[in-house]
Formats: structure tokens, C-alpha cells, sequence
């Protein structure tokens, strides 16, 4: 196993899925000549040819637009948005189209297309470049989801999002990109959609996030007194509800972190969940730490902004006093 | 200041005219394929008046009305060959019935059936695309993916000319030219956007224009001329296979019906024209040549019609006929692999249906 | 008062408004010569011109993007979307710029433009004229967002829109345009934004939904025996989070229902917020009855997607048996 | 087919060079405008190289370097009045130097520091827009709404050549092109967009050749040339004060720097290429131009240069004097009414900030 960053291993992966499948093809802006404005798909147009990593006009809608048409010809094509809000032009085909197209064929036709991007703030990047748009994907029928916290993660659900017969949404956490390190499997390696990542156990809280905040989480675990659970969702959908029941039923107490904005966030939906399904298991409030519900401001306040190791220590604090 | 020849604004036409114009003849259409043609128009003509009745009886939904549009369509689609993909926005929506899809098909769409719902590598022919040009993209990636698999297929793609003010036009039209995709831009130029009018559309001189920017060539052409609208695709038909890339074609005609079965257009739209314009619609217009050419009498025209209107009566039944559809539907062909959720969603719904 | 139906009382407010403030002005496809397709906008291009009743090119994303350009001139745009998934194309306009500029501006300026759709389905149209995409406005920080149920609601309610310093966007039930008929007064009239609407008292169980899923809740809560109350939410941004939780700890018992798919839907946040801040009076789970997360259906079957009364019921039922 | 006139393809240039094309005068220029637009490009040159500097040694952040991008802005803004409206790209950071904003101003945008954002109106000059292309809209609504209200005013939007792939510029074009705005779209054609040639973007023969599929009249200018930049720009004014609508003005320069601090070019351009372009880079071509026409000399030139050298170091200056950011600011400024969330949120956020 070679020890790899985040974006190190979404390149491995792509070459891995290139290699292994002659029809996955790479498609977005600076992809090719460049390998990418954060390099995650570099070596691949010397590799692949430029047909097979192909440097595409500026136009985000055009991109997921085309990857339709390029499904019905036989391709999977992998589609890099350059950033979160830049994937903003794409949503329309993606809602109106890439969600419905299957459906609208009764069935007969696949669509295993892949939108991958870099998402989230802390980079102190100009506006537009820090977004956590999630809900918008994750709330449009027809396509799933997934947000991978770790390199191997990261590798192993763009393999499955890569393999997946349906279209699937990557977000990978941008802010630690470069820096989060760990052991990649080498050659095929595959996490499964659906199945959510218990990273530490723990029986008083559970602090349940995915991609960005995981790392938050588990700092915040670490400097809190109690026994706390870390739940990595991971998949969003396919969602592992059974994951986050079970823990919700062990602890009793639920801390879900988001860096999006609040309303309607990811976090609302698994609340949701729980004040449906396990509301006699809580021991108390289900709580949110999530991004306000401002745009995301200039970078010199970004991290008042982002929710922070205090602001979840201080979440569980209310929680286990209640 | 760029500018477009005037010399390429004439609409180009083969079918003469009262106003002196000769026909002409087009290389390669025998008698056979003249009457093929026609057989088409008459098709879907016929689809057109029949769905318009049975809208009114009831029998389907809204529905957005093609007449005088046939020329269009049957013109453009006989330059094709079979497996060619037609990319059709909802005025396109019966011209699968030009690659042998039943009738039933396109009423039991427009019954809001599943039955109308079909799969389009049966026959090369994507869903019909509801938004405006979004589908403009998805043709230009079907005919590069293809064009990168070294097959010999192209791509047309039918839109208005409302549509071209659209950005998802542009970025496919772009793409399109970028990556040498062999596809036909083919604009139905009816002048209205439902109640828009051309001239607030844009300020093009002509819409064939719009291709400049693209670097690729534009042609205009007659749109009620089937026979102009047939050669002119041909040669765009050609140029795409020979990895020349994407043409855009304009085809002007007048849309002398409401939008849809929904709308009224009275409101906007001088009747004038309108009674004006249906004096040159574009069956009649065909069946004009033919007659004149001695390929087309009485006999063999009402022969083709009462065929035409047997399949509508045919299909009809058949969509008809179809038993109502189940709400497992609903979690049915969303994705190939669907969320666990999904299954108790549907047994829940269908023990509330059931009590 | 007049009786008038939803559309004639969206059209009544926007020529009462129109005549008020000369900055007010109209911008949409068809909203002129033909009045709009659901002829909302009728008789306004005659009565003030087709400069203040505009007929745009067809295209949504110039439609907003314009209109963000008009603010800037001093004028106060209403734009139409002419059915809810039509405005997809303009969801990128919204979210990076209508919902930040202000921001962008340090405060300085004001965006006070309208984005006014029909929106929701059970009304047997072709694909896409059916869809209720209030989670991706109500998420997008920097913008309001509102959806009216009854006829005095919708003139009032786009009255206060309109006269809002901030951009809202407000979405009309298309199902009940004709067919739901009610007082409304004449003139100027203003719904203030921020307050929900108490449609009915009740003890044992609280009803909560807006748009056309109020009259579904209120002949639920005709049919059951219980003593039902139903909230009319009407303003999901800013949110009437007092009015929700005085119900909940009233009754103890929630149903909310949306017609929008599932996950990430508004019910979802609201069901967020009563798992946080309502967990003490929950006698028993909160429930959500909702559109499914599949693309919205051929309209054959659409009333089996559509939250049905029969639903409403039964999970009220279950709700009272827990 | 429709084509542009090659007449129209030359690029419009003013200055004259080593090649042996002559020296011309722009009408309307006497020796202080002259020198009031080289002080302006020699503002923009140090502001873009101090920047690079400043970026290195950590005291702004990631920076949109636009080296050799002057002649353009400085000609371009030159031509308008102040009460014209500019929408600056990303490229254009510094734009509103030449409308009296304090380069602090800027640096603090570049700083991630609330101090760099302004109130539009002061200047008469948008926010900077970071997504491509989204800001064509804004502009075209800005300058057909100041037309409907009878006001003077016309409004100038610049992007690059990768802008023209976007749909929003399509869109924002046509909204111009219909409403006749007086709008000037400045097309930045530096030729990259980042890694992206310019022959990967589209296959339009020139990008002036955009202009046809809108209607409205293309030109196409040096963009190294800062006098053909004003010519042209000054034109476009004309027409659009006169009613007569937007115009689209291609000016061409080459991107010598990378797209950004964070891009490094050499995976991607010819360095021979971009040392070749250097050579003619624009600040220096109108300078050469001055002095052969006797109207600056050393000394001039040199206090002209130690102005702006001291109006940066000022700037960055009042910039880091700047006092750190309230986090209170993450909720004053979305809403002129906020939600009444944001009061708890920035209750609890304070508290736990301070403890
Ligand atoms: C994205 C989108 N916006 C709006 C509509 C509503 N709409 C349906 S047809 C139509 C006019 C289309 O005009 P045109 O492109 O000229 O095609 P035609 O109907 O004349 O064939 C409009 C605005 C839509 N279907 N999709
Ligand atoms: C909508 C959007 N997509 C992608 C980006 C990322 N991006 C920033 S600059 C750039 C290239 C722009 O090229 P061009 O339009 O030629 O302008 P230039 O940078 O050369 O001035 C890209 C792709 C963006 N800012 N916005
Ligand atoms: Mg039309
Ligand atoms: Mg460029």
C-alpha cells in the first residue's frame, strides 16, 4: 500500500478505471494539458490520449450535457467540475436530464455517468470557490451521491462511482486535498456506495458528518472527556441508514456536522431521519453544527464561518448536559 | 464589422411555385423514394389532425400541435440513414413513426402513458426533449462519442428558433464544433416561441447567422419545401460523415396552428397570416410536384391517406387498450440499482392504494 | 372583497403593485402579448406598456442574470418562471449572484427582484411541468422564499415580495390556480413575509405543509377523527420557527407533509428543527409524508407519487397509535 | 453559407511597429489624454507587478495576474464617461483604479479582507465577477434598464475568449442584441483560458465572427494597441449612446503570465512563444510611441513610474492596517432583513469565539 493524499488518489483511481475499462473517458475544463487545476487527473492525456482526457470548451452545462449524449454512444464519461459553485451551470442538465433520462426510457438505457469536483472552503480562496452544494445533488431524484474523507476513500468510492451502472456526484474535500495522507490499496480497489464508515466507537455521542468534517469530528472526539462515536456517512445516497440508526440507538445522543449552509442541509435529512425512526432512543435534542445560512464570506472571517472543532466540543456539551 | 453574405440569404427551394418558380429535380430521389417521402408527410399529417381531435375528445393530453412542420421533419429525417440518431424536442414528437415506431407509441406519450415510453437504441432516436435545447448537448455528445468509437453514425437535432436563445443551444453548438461532431443543427424556424415573435427572439439577421460564430457553415432553406429541406440536410448528412463536422440548418416556415392544444392564439398572432400561410402549407405543396410530375394521382394519394389514417385508428385502440399503469412504476426505472428505500416506500403505498 | 381564484389574485397584486411603484416591472417569456401561459400576467402589457411587461428571449438564466442588471439600474423586476422546471437553467444565476451580491456589495446595494413560478404537479402535463423545487431556493442563502395556498395569500404575499428590499422567490400551487377560490381584499394588500398561518385549531396532532399540500392536510384532518390543527408554513425563508414549535409543544404530535421528493426536502428541515428544539413535547415521532426521491412521474400514475389525503391519513394513524 | 467578410478580419491597430507600419493619431487625443492613459497603464503595470510581489511574499492571496492586459483595460475605460457602467472579470481586479478607487481597495479584495468590497454605485463599477461569464447578464440588464429610464449612461462588460464557450454570454449577448442596450462586450482575447488554447475553445474563424450570430457589430482590435483599443471602444460608445445598440469588440493580446499565483504555464505554453510576445508586451509599445511623438521623455516617464510605485506601497499599507474582519460580518451583509436566526447564531458563535 503506498501512503497518498486525497487528490493523489482520485489520479490513481482514474488511472486505475481508465485502464481497466476502455470506455471511461475524462472530461473537463484544464483536465488534460494542465492534469487539472488541482492536478487530480495529471498523466492522464499523455497516457489515455487527448480523446480519452479531453480538454473541453468553458462551459459546465455543455460538459454534463455531452456526457449524456456520450452515454447513449457507449462511453462512461468522468466529468471534473473545476469547483463547487462552478458546477452551479450544470445543475439544470443534471436535474432536468442526468437524474430523469433512465427513467425516461423505461428503464432501457444506463447513464453511468460521473460528476467529480472539489468542494468546501478553508482555502482561503477569492468567493466561488468554497462551496458545499450537496443538497442540491443529494435532493435530485435519479443520482447519488458520495463525499469520501480519506484518500483510500477517496480512491475506492470513485472506482464504485466510476463502475456504477447510475449516475453518481463526487465531492471531494478540497481543504485537504493535499493535506490528509493515508494508505491507498494499490490496483483495483472499490468501496461500495451504501455503506457508511465507522470511524471510531464510542458510547455516550455520536458526531455523524462526512467528507470536510469528518476530521472535525474526530479532533473534536479527541479533546472532548466522553466516549464519542465518529459515524462517516460517506455515501449520502445510497444513504446507510442502518449505520446511523444502530449508533443513534447506542449513544443516545447525535451530533450531525455539516459545512454547508443550514437550511436544508444534509444534516436536516438525517435529523429527519432520526426524529422519525429513533426518537425513543434519543437521550436528547438532535443537533446540528452546520455553515450559516449567509454566503460564504470573504476569506479573512472563513473560519468563524466553518463549523469548528469549539463549536462541535460545544454542541456535545450541551448535549451531554441535557 | 463581420458580416453574412447576402448572397447565402435566399431560402433554398425545389418545389416551384405560383410565382413563376420552376421545380426542380434532386439527385438520387427516384420515383420510389418521391412517393416514400410523401408517405411520410401524409403520416404525419395524418398523426397531427387525429391527435388534435382526439385532444379534443379526451382521448389524450396537451398536445403540441406540428402542422405545416411535416415537410421539416419527413425531409430531414429520409437524408438519414437508419442508424442515424434523431434528437426530437416535444414538435418532433411523432417522427419516430418515420423509423417504424407504432403510432400507439407517441399517443400513449401524450396520454402521459409508460407505454409511450420508449427505448431509443431501438430506434435511434432519443426521448422527446420537453426544455427548450437542453437536448442540443446530448446530440452533440451521442455524435462525437460515436464519431470516437469510429462508427459511421451521425446525429440530428430538431429545435425552434425560441431555442436558439438558449445557452444549453450555444454550449452544444459549440461542443459540437469544437470536437468535429458529425450533427445537424436543424432549426425549425416558425417564427413564434409560443407568443414570441421571431424579430423579439433575436436580432439576427437570419438564423442561419448564429453558425458563424461557431465557425461552422449555415443553410437556409424552405421549410415548407420537403424536397429543399431533404437535399439540404443530405449535404449537411454528408459533410458530417465526411469529418467535416456540424452544419447548421435553418428551415423556415410559418406555424399556422395554436403552440399546443392549450393555447390560444388569437392573442398575438394576425389570423390574416395565419389563413395566408396555410395556402402554402407544406403537404399540399409536396402534392403539387408530385402531381405535376405525373408520380402522384388520385387514386394512389387517397390510397396513402386512408392507409395513414387506418394506422391513427389502429393506434389509437391500441393505446387505448393499454392497461392502466401500476404505481410500482413509480420506483421502477429511476436507477439500475435503487436506494433500500425504495422498496418500503412502495409497500407502503400500495397497502394505503390497497385499503 | 372580490372572489377570486389564485391566478386572478397573483395577477390582481402585480397590477396593483405595477401601479404603485413605476420602478416595479415584469420580465418573462409570454408574460406580454399572450399574458402568460397561465395568463398570471394578463392585461399588464396593455395597461403599462411592453417595456414594464417585457417578452424576454427564451432564456431563464438571461431572464434572472438580466434582472440582477436591472436592480442595479434602480428597477425592481419580477421575473416569471414559466413552470417550476423550467427555472432550472437559472439556478446558477440565483445562487452566485442573486443570493450574494448584496453580500458582495458589503451591504450596499439592494437586489429587490421577484422570481415568481407556478410550480407542482397533478395537473396531467408532459414531464417537467410538475416539479416542486423549493429546497433549491430555500437552501441558497441570500434569498427568501415563499409559497402561498390560498388566493389572499398569493396577492398579499407577492405584494410583500415585491415590496421586499430583498430577492424572493415565490412559487404558486399551478394545481389550485383556477380551482381554489377565496376573498381577497381589493387594492394594496400585503402578506407580511415570515409568519405562517394557523388554517385550523386542533389538540391532538399538528398538520404542517404549505402550497397546494394545505388543502390535501385540511381534508386529512376532515377525515379524521381526531382533533386535527394545520399550519400553513407560507414563508419557508424567513421561517415562522415560533409558530412550528407552539403547535408541536401544543399537540405533541407532527406530520409534515411536502410534495417535493423526500430527501433534503423543506419537511426535512422542518422535522430538523422540532428534533432540536421540540424533543421534550414529541409524544411520538415526527412524521413526514412526501413526493418520492424518483423523477417525478408519467402523469397516469402521478396521483399515486403525489402525497395523497389517504396518506396524510394513515400516517396521522400511526402517529395516534404510538 | 454564411460567412464574414475577410475585409473585417484584420486586426485594428494605431500604433506602429517594427514591421514599418506607421504611427497614427487617434482624433479627439490631445497630449494629456495621452498621457493621462499612459499614466493609467503604468498604474495598472505596477499594480500587477507589485501584486505578483506582494503574492510571493505572503501578503495577498492567490492573484489573477494581468500582465500585457492593460492596453486594454486602460483604452477601453478611456473611452467611456463616468457615468458609463464597468463589469469587470476577475482580470480586471484593478479597473477601478482608473475611477479613483485606493489600490487598498483592491488589495484587500485580494486579501480576503471586507475592505475590498465597494458599493458598486461609488464608481460606477460592478463587483468583480469571479464565474465566468455571469456577469454578460448583469450588464446587459444594467444598460437596458438605464435605457428604459432614459438615462445616458452605457455600461461595458469584459471577459476572455473561454468566456464565449459559456452559456451566459450567449445569453446576455441576445438580451443586449433584443433590448438594443448600449453595451459594449469586451472580449479579452489573451488566447488562453488557462490551459485551454484558443483553437480547443471554438471554431469560430475569428471571435468578432460571434458578433453575426446576434445581430450586432463585430471589431476586432490589437489588444497590446491601447490607442485602437480606445478607437474602437470609443466607436462602440458612440453606437450605443446613439441607440443604436451593444457592439462586440474582440481585442487580442497573449497571456505572458500565468493564469494565476497558483498556475504554473510551462506544462502547457511555448515559452519561446510568450518570450516573443513579450517583446511587444503593450505598455512598452505605447510608450515607444509617446516618445516618437515627443510627448514623453525620461523624466516624465520615470515620475509617472515613482507615482504609481508610491501609490502601491500606500495601498498595501492602508490594506494591512486594516483591522482583522468581525465575524459579526458573516451575518450583517445577505439580507438588509435577516432572518431572526442569524441574532442566536451570532450569539452562540460569539460565545464560543470568545471562550
Ligand atoms: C427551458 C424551457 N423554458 C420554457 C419552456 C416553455 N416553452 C415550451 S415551448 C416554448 C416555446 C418554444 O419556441 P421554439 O423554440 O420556437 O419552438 P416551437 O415551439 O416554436 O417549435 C416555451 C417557452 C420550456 N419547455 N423549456
Ligand atoms: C463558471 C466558471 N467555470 C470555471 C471557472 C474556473 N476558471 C477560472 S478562470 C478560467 C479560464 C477563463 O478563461 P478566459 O475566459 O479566456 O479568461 P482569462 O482568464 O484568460 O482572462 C476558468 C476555467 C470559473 N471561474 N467559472
Ligand atoms: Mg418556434
Ligand atoms: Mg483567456
Amino acid at each position: 500500500m503506498a501512503e497518498l493524499s486525497i487528490v493523489e488518489a482520485v489520479n490513481d483511481a482514474l488511472h486505475v478505471e481508465l485502464e481497466r475499462d476502455p470506455s471511461v473517458m475524462v472530461v473537463g475544463e484544464d483536465v488534460g494539458r494542465a492534469g487539472g487545476v488541482f492536478r487530480a487527473t495529471a498523466g492522464l492525456r499523455d497516457r489515455f490520449g487527448p480523446d480519452r482526457c479531453f480538454d473541453s470548451p468553458l462551459a459546465e452545462a455543455g460538459i454534463l450535457g455531452t456526457a449524456v449524449g456520450l452515454c447513449m454512444a457507449g462511453w462512461r464519461p468522468v466529468c471534473e467540475m473545476q469547483y463547487d459553485a462552478f458546477s452551479y451551470p450544470c445543475l439544470d442538465q443534471l436535474i432536468t436530464h442526468v437524474g430523469r433520462y433512465r427513467w425516461r426510457t423505461g428503464g432501457k438505457m444506463q447513464f453511468p455517468l460521473v460528476v467529480r469536483m472539489p468542494y468546501g472552503g478553508g482555502v482561503r480562496a477569492p468567493e466561488l470557490h468554497d462551496d458545499s452544494p450537496e443538497t442540491y445533488y443529494v435532493h435530485t431524484p435519479g443520482v447519488k451521491v458520495a463525499i469520501p474523507s480519506t484518500p483510500a476513500d477517496a480512491k475506492g468510492i470513485l472506482a464504485a462511482a466510476i463502475r456504477d451502472p447510475d449516475p453518481v456526484v463526487v465531492l471531494e474535500p478540497k481543504l485537504h486535498y493535499r493535506t490528509l495522507k493515508g494508505e491507498v490499496p494499490e490496483g483495483e480497489y472499490v468501496v461500495p456506495l451504501g455503506k457508511a464508515r465507522l470511524v471510531r466507537e464510542g458510547d455516550d455521542v455520536t458526531l455523524v458528518a462526512y467528507g470536510s468534517m469528518v476530521p472535525v469530528c474526530e479532533a473534536a472526539a479527541d479533546e472532548l472527556d466522553a466516549s464519542v462515536e465518529v459515524l462517516d456517512i460517506r455515501s449520502l445516497k445510497p444513504l446507510d441508514e442502518d449505520a446511523l440508526l444502530a449508533s443513534a440507538a447506542k449513544t443516545g445522543r447525535v451530533v450531525i456536522v455539516q459545512e454547508a449552509p443550514r437550511t436544508c442541509g444534509f444534516a436536516a435529512e438525517l435529523a429527519a431521519i432520526l426524529a422519525e425512526k429513533a426518537i425513543l432512543d434519543l437521550h436528547g435534542p438532535v443537533l446540528r453544527v452546520t455553515g450559516y445560512d449567509v454566503p460564504y464570506p470573504y476569506w479573512q472571517i472563513e473560519d468563524a464561518y466553518m463549523p469548528s472543532v469549539a463549536r462541535v466540543v460545544d454542541a456535545v456539551g450541551k448535549l451531554l448536559e441535557f | 464589422m463581420a458580416q453574412v453574405l447576402p448572397a447565402e440569404r435566399d431560402l433554398r427551394r425545389v418545389i416551384g411555385d405560383a410565382d413563376g418558380v420552376g421545380d426542380r429535380e434532386v439527385e438520387g430521389l427516384g420515383e420510389q423514394e418521391l412517393l416514400d417521402l410523401f408517405r411520410s408527410m401524409v403520416l404525419l399529417r395524418t398523426y397531427d389532425e387525429r391527435s388534435v381531435v382526439y385532444h379534443r375528445q379526451g382521448r389524450i393530453g396537451t398536445y403540441a400541435i406540428f402542422w405545416n412542420h411535416e415537410a421539416m421533419q419527413a425531409g430531414a429525417a429520409h437524408a438519414l440513414e437508419d442508424g442515424d440518431w434523431i434528437f426530437p424536442s416535444y414538435r418532433e414528437s411523432a417522427i419516430g413513426l418515420l423509423r417504424g415506431m407504432p403510432p400507439e407509441t407517441v399517443l400513449s406519450w401524450w396520454r402521459g402513458h409508460p407505454a409511450g415510453w420508449w427505448n431509443p437504441e431501438d430506434y435511434n432516436l432519443a426521448s422527446i426533449c420537453v426544455p427548450i435545447a437542453t437536448h442540443v448537448p446530448h446530440a452533440a455528445g451521442l455524435a462525437w462519442g460515436k464519431k470516437l468509437k469510429g462508427e459511421r453514425a451521425c446525429a440530428i437535432v430538431f429545435f425552434g428558433d425560441g431555442a436558439t436563445s438558449e445557452g444549453s443551444f450555444h454550449e452544444g453548438a459549440n461542443f459540437a464544433a469544437v470536437t468535429r461532431a458529425p450533427l445537424i443543427l436543424f432549426c425549425n424556424n416558425n417564427q413564434w416561441a409560443i407568443s414570441t415573435p421571431l424579430e423579439a427572439q433575436t436580432r439576427a439577421e437570419t438564423l442561419a447567422d448564429k453558425a458563424v460564430g461557431y465557425g461552422m457553415p449555415g443553410a437556409r432553406v424552405d421549410g415548407t419545401d420537403v424536397l429543399a429541406v431533404y437535399e439540404a440536410t443530405r449535404e449537411a448528412v454528408d459533410r458530417a460523415r465526411s469529418g467535416d463536422g456540424p452544419t447548421f440548418v435553418e428551415a423556415v416556415t410559418y406555424r399556422t396552428a395554436p403552440h399546443a392544444t392549450a393555447d390560444d392564439p388569437r392573442a398575438y398572432i394576425d389570423q390574416e397570416r395565419v389563413e395566408e400561410e396555410k395556402k402554402r402549407e407544406c403537404v399540399g405543396r409536396y402534392e403539387g410536384y408530385l402531381r405535376r410530375a405525373g408520380i402522384l394521382h388520385d387514386e394512389l394519394a387517397a390510397s396513402i391517406r386512408s392507409e395513414a389514417v387506418e394506422a391513427m385508428r389502429a393506434g389509437i385502440g391500441a393505446a387505448e387498450a393499454e392497461p392502466p399503469a401500476d404505481p410500482g412504476l413509480l420506483f421502477e426505472h429511476a436507477y439500475v440499482d435503487p436506494p433500500a428505500s425504495f422498496g418500503s416506500d412502495l409497500d407502503e403505498l400500495r397497502r394505503i392504494l390497497g385499503g
